[in-house]
């Protein structure tokens, strides 16, 4: 039981602290834009609200897929730790939490294009060659701190840095690299191109009518809070529940202030330029890394 | 007079048994090589073979002696070596047999195509036809 | 006795011209006399048989003995086997002289004998190639031939004015003892006349115009029988009489043309003039194993030669008749084609895996690494073409722009006999041992010279 | 919500109520300018005016969008692609029309282009006056529309769809077949 | 296993001649052949040794025991596939006999540790598979003809291989021979066990040798082409896997770098450069079943470094992803085939939305690809992980990236017929497409269960595994239950599985009390106000990553170098061909060099 109630903890903290975090994020991004912007509750209201009204459904793969991706992500939730707060304790093994994000990524993919819109589709293939683009630099990085701390757990990473002070000092480079990669995955504003509102009527969510969009907001909204708490887990060290959330919101600001200001690359510039700076500070990295610094 | 000629003849002769086999066979495999009408060719053949039976009956010549033909004049013991002389009969009859063999071929081609120059020969249809035969491409290319 | 081999197919050969109408029974009939002949006399073997009774030295003499014994009985199966095919009987007076003309070349211990031998075969085999009017190729052939044969000629007199006997063992005995240099020189001028008849490349060139003039008859007289009875006396000359290599030039001609000449059949879109390629290049894969002089190595070529002579056989045959065939709706020929052409390339089921199987491992045991990979070359762009033209074949597109192929399957006598021979690759493919030890028995009495001589200077007369 | 004898009974359930409290507080706008007056948006959604204090934000596919802005004079082959809009959309959804022109064809009502009464063809819950109205004036409309939703007067979709045969009659009589034939295709 | 081979021997001639009366009854026998052999195979203990024919050169290893029975899985879900498909077929007789006798040679390659019968088996399959490649298209027949000649060069380079090691040790046994490999020079031995290599490389399609796998692939008959990426191209990987563990490759080449020895590390890099070339290639292709046999060039890849690394976890991995790109290979390429056979084209761009007509398909397609890229709930996980574990223990980060680029790049071209010719707008040519018959959904339904249920249990496939490590005397996986140890961590494939459904149910949940949405025809789409009346074109397939593939369009193509190199050859045969139809002059000018080099190099 203590087990369900540890899951239960997570989803929970998940649900609360990502939307409030999101409606935080919308206020800072309004205040460098010189207005107020919405309550922080604002995205309660939006999930809500979209929850509430009467879509359409584009047939059983529709349905599924969306079932599918928030699910596979609510499954990557559990097995994040948040600090010393983890789920499953032994098990949180770093290749488990990627590649069981991608059947979230799949399943959201799998469903937008079978509603049958080829705005979906472009959408897609954009999001799948950005992740080609910054999944390649971000696993060299986080495979560079495997090696060194000789594990693939990220709670022993967290216990380890809560011991002997923090990653993101000992691998300044490497945290560098991952916060790039962070804001691709987060799908921010540089690399924002495949959710396009202007160029591809918002990509994959063109066909997402009511409660479709509620949950893949909600799907959207655990992705972030997995792809951060991954980032403080190995960057920012330990440290209890609340400190967690407290390094998480830091984060978080700094990606929504790089967000604001910046446009939207194309998508090849964007791979084009993942494979060329991350990645050659990854190597610098992997070099200082295996050098034994 | 009449004798110092085939005196004088005989010491320009004195030169090296294999020099006339030599020559022959040189012009013929000259002839082969370098004429351009199928015709000369089989005239050259003819040559080397003559050429390589002069060789032979010269091997088994020994000095002074007479010819091996068997008549009451001639002792037995003054004759040359007559077994190279048998063998160069066999292999005249064979040069006959495969000279006949060559000019009815060389009759058959010319029926065919019309000349036996070895430049016209390149060009006439029929070797076109030939040719096309020779490349029809199977659809399977290695 | 054994002299009846030759003399009854000479002597039946101008009888044809009288007797019109059994003209095509003469062949086969007298090809199955030479057969029971010559197995009536297998207990006899090892006999000299003097013509006229005069003695060894000086008279003409014929040796009968186990190699000559498989040879002339693999020469004269083959012929019984292309007189049944043949349907037109034009050919059947220079078959039949060619018949004789093989097995005197392969019985004879006399080397004007055996000129004069080879000399009839060359004629005889220039008139087989004109079938199908290739008048050009023939005459080509026969330029060469001509020319090439002076050699053997000038050979054989200097054996005789140096050895003072035209007998082969008596002179190549007393040469070998007085000055050894002659005998290699004589060698190199019988090896160039030889040659030409076993297709090596530069020697060879006459070989694509005459093979692949289409017709069935002659690539399979000119390339199973010609050439095997060529390859004896090739031996005969090379391993027994001489125990010193020929010159350098000579292997490394081989070699390159084994190589060579798949590259020819690789590039050529005809089927007949790539099957001409490639015998040019499996007769030269035995001529090359015949260089390195080592027993294992000649009896595994042997047995290359016999698997490939077999194969070749079918392959002239099936193209000879169908042309570039629609396997489609002649299946049994397919397999057929199918069966010989993959164990030409030595898939394993079948004879021409072992044969090569069996070559490989000899070379490798005697340490010739030259040629194993020059041999595993040939094999891999063989492979290529080989399957190419199956799969033209079985694959074939069902509308042939010429028209509706007009011969759709091969004749009854001659699919029965193609198939025959294909399940004889495959049994044999099966039971390798069965030919192996016949070819290891050849190759050890072709080395020793000292029976052979022996047998010369104890007068075992008929 | 029916106003029998103007007493307004309130017939909506408790999920009902929550719901419209939620959806008054967070509308989507859908980013589509039919006319003159869509000019004044960018400027009640930047930073002097904020329309996202409200939780009012553009949407750029119908299927998200709750509000529907006819910003002026609608033509002919406009009416067509905004019905066609208009049907695409969930359906708590709300229609503000901007100005005169919706009303009664402004000044381009004798034109043979364009549509006078916005009303016959899709139901528009709140009307702004004015020839194309400043942001102060959009406020004003956006906050009497969320205020009329808490009470569960903004009916325009149930109208839509209880009366949809005879909207249907109003855009055939005057567009012809909607979907199907029009000059371009057919 | 001696009478296994002689009935599926017998069985290909018996199919050929069952088949001439009735085509469905050759797929039948051979089903029923796969399933006897299976039954047989799995009584029979590892490590007995038997006689074939009166030679004893039959040796069964644990190694070739699970090759083999994966190789009948694959072979009877072709059977059964086939019993429906055989209508299709224009020669239904040959090509059933056919795929019996591939049976027949590939058991006979796994079966023993003879160099030689190994290199007949080997021959067999070649030839067998050879002609069946050219029964569809046309273009096929050049295909086959690459296909030979190809995985020639490797036989081949094995033979010679085989023939030095008997001229220096008389014996052909492998295991005899591994033992006292070390007394021959180092350059014979590279030479050897590179050479031998190179048949396991040819064979399996690793970069250099990979040219055939596209053509072959994608035009070989549509099911034939499920058996020869799932299956043959397992041969050459169980060719490399055998020398690598019998070979003592640790102790006779140097410690090169990362733990691993110089051998290993150039395999690795052929690994590497065919992830590579098979990912960048596959995301171009447009023809689906290309696409596949790209990825099968990336899989091998991926088979060949785990194989190469040769440690308790990256060997384990390398033979768990030889299962698992099997089964993978196999369901895409019958879902494939049921698509070929309702529509009748391979193209991505001319199919779409067919997940409304045919649902079974889609789903076997769907868990083929999430079990080939490699996503948790299914078996393709495992193998994956534990080559990123051994990879990142060692530290050996350039591989890393090949590997996590193959991995990454496969999400990208698996997705592109999942979009082009599952989802999206329906083409009306195929509005009344029907599902495949119910035959045909059986095997694609049982691969799927196959790859679910091993990547939540994967015990007994790791069972072999181990056994296979320990057989060869490399320590051996460790694994309670479903939990999988490795230095670097461990995690449990039940509980992933748990939770995983765990999530799926409260995502269900939250989208059963919501309002139900109305289901609207494909047609009700967001077209930005454009009335469209043709809705073929309003699909996204052709040329699905353009702005990827512009990013390394002008590629070296390697399939040229081959064509240009036979070119080359074939311009020496054509000087050959043009000495050969000059006249008799210029023979006797031959003859005359040939005497002048006589005369001058005595």
């Amino acid at each position: 039981m203590a087990v369900a109630a540890r899951v239960a903890g997570v989803l929970l903290t998940a649900f609360f602290f990502g939307l409030t975090f999101e409606g935080i994020g919308r206020k800072v991004t309004a205040r460098i834009q010189k207005r107020y912007g919405p309550p922080w509750y604002q995205n309660f209201i939006d999930v809500l609200k979209t929850l509430t009204k009467h879509g359409w459904t584009h047939g059983w793969i529709f349905d599924f897929g969306v079932v599918m991706a928030l699910g596979g992500v609510i499954a990557t939730l559990t097995f994040v730790p948040l600090g010393n707060f983890v789920a499953f304790p032994g098990l949180d093994n770093f290749f488990v939490i990627v590649y069981l994000f991608t059947v979230g990524a799949l399943g959201m993919a799998m469903g937008m294009v079978g509603t049958g819109n080829p705005w979906a589709s472009i959408g897609v293939a954009r999001a799948l060659t950005l992740m080609l683009g910054y999944e390649v630099p971000y696993l060299i990085v986080i495979t560079s701190l495997l090696y060194n701390f000789k594990t693939s757990n990220i709670s022993t990473i967290v216990e380890i840095q809560s011991v002997n002070g923090w990653n993101i000092f000992r691998f300044p480079i490497g945290a560098l690299v991952a916060f790039i990669c962070l804001q691709g995955m987060l799908g921010k504003e540089p690399f924002e191109a495949p959710i396009a509102p202007a160029e591809i009527a918002s990509g994959p969510m063109v066909e997402l009518s009511a409660k479709y969009m509620g949950l893949l907001m909600l799907m959207n909204t655990f992705m972030e809070f997995v792809e951060i708490s991954i980032f403080v887990d190995l960057f920012l060290g330990g440290g209890n529940y609340f400190e967690f959330l407290l390094k998480y919101l830091t984060v978080w600001i700094f990606a929504i202030m790089i967000s604001a200001v910046l446009p939207r690359f194309r998508i090849e510039q964007a791979v084009y330029f993942y494979w060329t700076v991350p990645l050659l500070l990854a190597f610098i990295q992997v070099f200082l890394v295996v050098a034994g610094m | 007079m009449l004798y110092d000629l085939s005196e004088m003849f005989r010491e320009a002769l004195s030169v090296p048994y294999y020099y006339l086999p030599l020559f022959l066979v040189s012009v013929g495999i000259y002839g082969i090589v370098s004429q351009r009408n199928l015709f000369k060719q089989l005239v050259s053949l003819g040559l080397i073979d003559t050429g390589v039976n002069i060789l032979i009956i010269s091997l088994g010549y020994i000095q002074g002696m007479e010819a091996p033909i068997y008549s009451a004049v001639t002792p037995i013991a003054k004759f040359v070596d007559p077994l190279p002389q048998a063998l160069v009969l066999t292999a005249i009859v064979i040069g006959v047999g495969v000279l006949g063999l060559g000019a009815t071929l060389l009759i058959k081609i010319h029926e065919r195509y019309g000349t036996l120059e070895l430049d016209e020969l390149k060009f006439s249809k029929e070797h076109q036809r030939w040719q096309e035969i020779m490349d029809d491409e199977g659809d399977v290319g290695v | 006795m054994i002299t009846l081999l030759i003399a009854v197919p000479l002597a039946l050969a101008f009888a044809t011209i009288p007797l019109r109408k059994l003209a095509r029974l003469i062949l086969p009939v007298v090809v199955l006399a030479n057969l029971v002949i010559l197995f009536a006399l297998k207990p006899h073997v090892g006999k000299i048989i003097e013509l006229g009774s005069w003695p060894a030295v000086y008279g003409i003499t014929l040796f009968f003995d186990e190699v000559a014994f498989y040879f002339l009985s693999f020469v004269n199966m083959m012929f019984l086997v292309i007189s049944l095919i043949t349907r037109d009987e034009r050919f059947s007076i220079p078959l039949l002289v060619m018949n004789a003309a093989l097995n005197g070349l392969i019985l004879t211990a006399d080397f004007f004998n055996s000129f004069v031998f080879l000399e009839i075969i060359a004629i005889t085999s220039y008139i087989i190639s004109t079938d199908k009017d290739n008048a050009l190729g023939s005459f080509k052939y026969l330029i060469f031939g001509g020319v090439a044969s002076i050699f053997y000629l000038i050979g054989a007199v200097f054996m005789y004015v140096q050895g003072g006997t035209l007998n082969m063992a008596y002179s190549s005995y007393i040469i070998g003892m007085s000055n050894p240099e002659l005998m290699k020189t004589a060698l190199v001028l019988f090896a160039i006349t030889l040659l030409v008849e076993l297709k090596v490349l530069p020697f060879g060139l006459w070989v694509p115009d005459v093979y692949g003039n289409g017709s069935a008859l002659t690539p399979v007289v000119l390339g199973s029988v010609v050439s095997t009875a060529t390859v004896y006396l090739f031996s005969r000359l090379s391993l027994t009489f001489v125990d010193e290599h020929l010159p350098p030039v000579f292997y490394y001609t081989v070699l390159a043309s084994i190589v060579l000449s798949q590259l020819g059949a690789l590039y050529q879109k005809n089927l007949g003039r790539t099957l001409a390629f490639a015998s040019m290049a499996s007769m030269s894969t035995v001529v090359a194993s015949l260089l390195t002089r080592q027993e294992s190595v000649v009896s595994t070529a042997l047995f290359y030669l016999f698997t490939d002579a077999l194969a070749k056989f079918v392959l002239f045959t099936v193209y000879g008749n169908l042309g570039v065939a629609n396997f489609r709706n002649a299946k049994t020929t397919g397999i057929a084609f199918t069966f010989s052409s993959l164990s030409l390339v030595g898939v394993p089921i079948f004879a021409g895996f072992w044969g090569k199987y069996y070559l490989l491992k000899a070379l490798f045991e005697q340490e010739n690494y030259v040629l194993a990979i020059v041999v595993l070359v040939s094999t891999l762009i063989e492979l290529a073409y080989v399957t190419k033209w199956n799969i033209e074949q079985w694959f074939a597109k069902k509308e042939t722009t010429k028209g509706e192929i007009e011969n759709i399957d091969l004749p009854f006598v001659q699919k029965l006999f193609v198939l025959l021979s294909a399940l004889i690759l495959l049994v044999i493919g099966l039971f390798p041992q069965l030919l192996l030890d016949k070819t290891n028995l050849l190759a050890e009495k072709l080395f020793d010279f000292q029976l052979y001589r022996d047998i010369f200077f104890g007068k075992g007369g008929m | 919500m029916s106003n029998r004898g103007n007493v307004k009974i309130d017939e909506r359930t408790v999920w009902e109520k929550i719901a419209d409290q939620l959806r008054s507080r967070s509308m989507w706008m859908l980013h589509y300018c039919t006319g003159c007056g869509a000019v004044e948006l960018p400027p009640s959604m930047t930073s002097r005016f904020d329309l996202e204090r409200f939780g009012i934000g553009p949407m750029a596919t119908p299927r998200q969008a709750d509000i529907f802005l006819i910003t002026g004079y609608l033509s002919v082959k406009t009416l067509r692609r905004v019905i066609y809009t208009y049907e695409k959309m969930p359906d708590p959804k709300y229609v503000i029309g901007f100005g005169s022109c919706t009303i009664n064809g402004g000044i381009y009502y004798d034109s043979y282009a364009t549509i006078n009464r916005l009303d016959y063809y899709i139901p528009v819950d709140l009307y702004i006056a004015g020839c194309m109205p400043r942001p102060e004036a959009i406020f004003e409309a956006f906050t009497k529309l969320m205020e009329m939703i808490r009470k569960g007067e903004a009916n325009g979709w149930k109208r839509y769809k209880e009366n949809y045969e005879w909207y249907k009659q109003n855009q055939l009589r005057s567009l012809g077949e909607v979907i199907i034939h029009d000059e371009f295709h057919e | 296993m001696q009478n296994i081979l002689l009935v599926a021997i017998i069985g290909s001639v018996a199919g050929y001649l069952l088949s001439l009366f009735y085509r469905r009854l050759g797929p039948i026998i051979l089903l029923l052949i796969s399933l006897y052999a299976f039954a047989m195979l799995w009584e029979i203990p590892s490590n007995t040794a038997e006689n074939f024919l009166g030679y004893d050169v039959l040796y069964l290893t644990t190694l070739g025991k699970y090759f083999a029975l994966l190789s009948l899985i694959v072979f009877s879900a072709y059977a059964i596939f086939n019993i429906v498909w055989i209508e299709t077929l224009k020669t239904p007789h040959a090509f059933n006999a056919l795929s019996i006798l591939t049976l027949a040679g590939t058991l006979g390659v796994f079966f023993t540790t003879n160099l030689v019968v190994l290199y007949i088996f080997w021959e067999l399959t070649v030839f067998a598979s050879l002609f069946i490649v050219p029964m569809s298209k046309s273009e096929a027949k050049r295909a086959a003809v690459w296909y030979v000649t190809i995985t020639a060069i490797g036989s081949f380079a094995f033979l010679f291989a085989t023939f030095l090691l008997y001229s220096k040790f008389y014996t052909f046994d492998l295991v005899e021979i591994s033992r006292n490999l070390s007394q021959l020079p180092k350059p014979t031995i590279w030479l050897v066990v590179c050479s031998m290599l190179t048949a396991g490389i040819a064979k399996s399609g690793v970069f250099p040798l990979h040219v055939w796998l596209r053509n072959v692939h994608g035009k070989a008959p549509d099911t034939f082409s499920a058996v020869l990426s799932g299956q043959l191209v397992k041969m050459g990987s169980y060719l490399i896997a055998l020398l690598l563990s019998i070979f003592p490759v640790t102790t006779l080449f140097p410690h090169f770098y990362g733990g691993v020895n110089i051998l290993s590390y150039i395999l690795i890099w052929l690994g590497n450069v065919s992830i590579l070339v098979g990912t960048l290639m596959a995301i171009k292709q447009n023809d689906m079943k290309m696409l596949i046999a790209f990825s099968t060039v990336a899989n091998s890849g991926y088979i060949l470094i785990g194989l190469a690394l040769l440690d308790q976890v990256g060997f384990a991995g390398g033979l768990f992803h030889v299962f698992n790109h099997a089964i993978a290979a196999t369901m895409i390429f019958l879902s494939f085939a049921a698509v070929v056979y309702r529509t009748g084209t391979t193209k991505i761009d001319e199919l779409g939305g067919l997940i409304h007509r045919m649902p079974v398909t889609f789903i076997t397609y769907l868990v083929g690809i999430i079990s080939l890229a490699g996503i948790p709930p299914t078996s393709g996980f495992i193998s994956k992980w534990m080559i990123f574990q051994s990879l990142v223990s060692r530290g050996m980060f350039v591989t890393e990236i090949f590997v996590f680029v193959g991995s990454i790049g496969s999400f990208l071209y698996v997705f592109r017929p999942l979009a082009g010719v599952f989802l999206g707008q329906l083409k009306s040519k195929y509005k009344d497409v029907r599902e495949v018959p119910i035959i045909m959904q059986i095997p694609m339904i049982l691969l799927v269960l196959v790859t679910v249920f091993f990547g939540v249990f994967p015990g007994q496939v790791l069972e072999f595994i181990v056994g296979a490590q320990k057989e060869f005397g490399i320590d051996a996986f460790q694994y309670e239950g479903t939990k999988l140890i490795t230095s670097m961590g461990y995690w449990d494939t039940w509980i992933v599985f748990v939770m995983f459904a765990v999530g799926f149910l409260i995502a269900a949940v939250l989208y059963l009390i919501t309002p139900k949405g109305k289901k609207i025809p494909l047609e009700d789409q967001y077209t930005s106000g454009e009335f469209l009346h043709n809705f073929d074109l309003y699909h996204y397939a052709s040329r699905f990553y353009a702005f990827l593939e512009r990013e390394y369009g002008d590629h070296p193509s390697l399939e040229n170098l081959y064509a240009s190199l036979v070119n080359a050859l074939k311009s020496l045969g054509k000087g050959i061909d043009y000495l050969v139809s000059r006249t008799a002059s210029a023979y006797v000018f031959w003859l005359g060099v040939i005497l002048l080099l006589l005369w001058k190099g005595w």
